[in-house]
């Protein structure tokens, strides 16, 4: 059996990730898919390339954690998450998510969602070599509020703000 | 009674304090992720990069951890600024 | 130059389609894509085979009006339309959409609009052949509700309410 | 002074007037799309499935248009049902 999740340094066919998502599955109507690629420019700095460093372990776990949540919340028939880590130029593929689903809007739903909690709770840093030297990439608020979008009743991401309001709480 | 974690730290955290992990023997006491993570903060210089203030997530076991909860004998506890993936 | 829009008998490759929207383009940071295919069940009936016609010409004009609409609503660096006509069988590819944009949000919201309105608006029927003999295939009111959701004040939409609304509100 | 139009059919309303097209010379009186549907549907029989109450869109010179849309010399008036593509 194929796996729902990858994560690799080597780059993927995106095409072949396609057409596994709905090959021999007449049930399959809609198959909507993401490709992340790498920018050359950032925050206005030229990127000339970037190493993606990630947790082995807690972000496969995190990736099967958000297709099982999309699988609760939509008719879905089929999903694949790849994620790169290592060095990586622009124009270089970083990510795919793919879903199948009858519909397409149940397709469309669960890909965003899964991008969406992707960048905000997979294990992966952004490292850009730029003309003033190397940084690493920080956390944008547009991601988070993309993620919370999707929160229901914000249990589940209550891990997932940031430690001051947990500490401001008390 | 031994009651030892394992610790990561990653990208610029793990930068900061100059390693990518540890074993630790659990201070008495430290009984919880975020007095854990003030008792690190603790040992100075580039350990301030986990002080309170400073914008740091933390998973226990793999998943991602608020500061209340506690921490047990052979736990695996990550520090890490939040992420950035995709 | 590539086309935009392509109405044809042929299938296409989704890979090239895909990589051809970021080739050589480190600006885009995101590709929203998706596909539809041929389903053997619709309403319950089983579905050998499918016809789809079209209107030459008006086709492949509301095709470039949908993709300037998206252009105007949303920040996009390229966009992509392909929907075939002729008989299609069941896993056969119908329809690919294809966004590419800096940012995902706008990738996928562009991506989702064309869909919509593409089934909504774009003059294609289907013609399904089914063990109780060939029909044709309503329209469904989920798809004219999902192109409601991106009407902003209603003028766009007008044209394409039905004829019974425009002549009761005389 | 001729007004000839050129009128097409599609899908099942093709089938049911049993003609994929025709060129027609506007009869006196008919100057606009829903003028022209109404026309058509009293021919009678297949013609019928123009009748008002029916479901069935028009597009005049490639582009979805309502009954009040006036139609002229040389224009391209679509009669189909809603569309079901993608």
């Amino acid at each position: 059996m194929r796996p729902q999740v990858s994560v690799q340094e080597a780059d993927f066919d995106v095409g072949a990730e396609i057409a596994a998502l709905s090959a021999g599955r007449p049930e399959v109507g809609a198959v909507a898919s993401f490709v992340g690629l790498v920018r050359d420019v950032n925050d206005g700095s030229g990127v000339r390339a970037m190493t993606l460093e990630h947790y082995p372990g807690m972000t496969e776990r995190s990736l099967t954690d958000i297709i099982e949540q999309a699988k609760r919340r939509w008719s879905v028939l089929g999903m694949r998450v790849i994620h790169r880590y290592g060095r990586l130029e622009p124009t270089d593929r970083i990510v795919f998510v793919g879903v199948a689903s009858s519909h397409r809007g149940d397709a469309f739903a669960a890909c965003e969602f899964i991008m969406d909690y992707l960048k905000t709770r997979a294990p992966f840093w952004k490292r850009e070599e730029t003309p003033e030297g190397a940084r690493w990439v920080d956390a944008r608020e547009a991601d988070d509020s993309a993620a919370a979008r999707w929160a229901e009743d914000g249990t589940g991401d209550a891990v997932d703000e940031s430690w001051e309001e947990v500490e401001q709480r008390r | 009674m031994t009651m030892k974690v394992k610790i990561l730290y990653f990208a610029s955290l793990r930068e900061a304090v100059g390693q990518s992990g540890e074993e630790l023997e659990l201070p008495a006491g430290v009984e919880t992720v975020g007095a854990l993570r003030a008792h690190l903060a603790g040992r100075g210089e580039g350990w301030q990069a986990l002080a309170a203030g400073r914008n740091v997530r933390a998973a226990l076991n793999q998943r991602m951890a608020g500061a209340d909860v506690p921490i047990g004998a052979g736990d695996e506890v990550a520090f890490f600024p939040p992420v950035t993936g995709g």
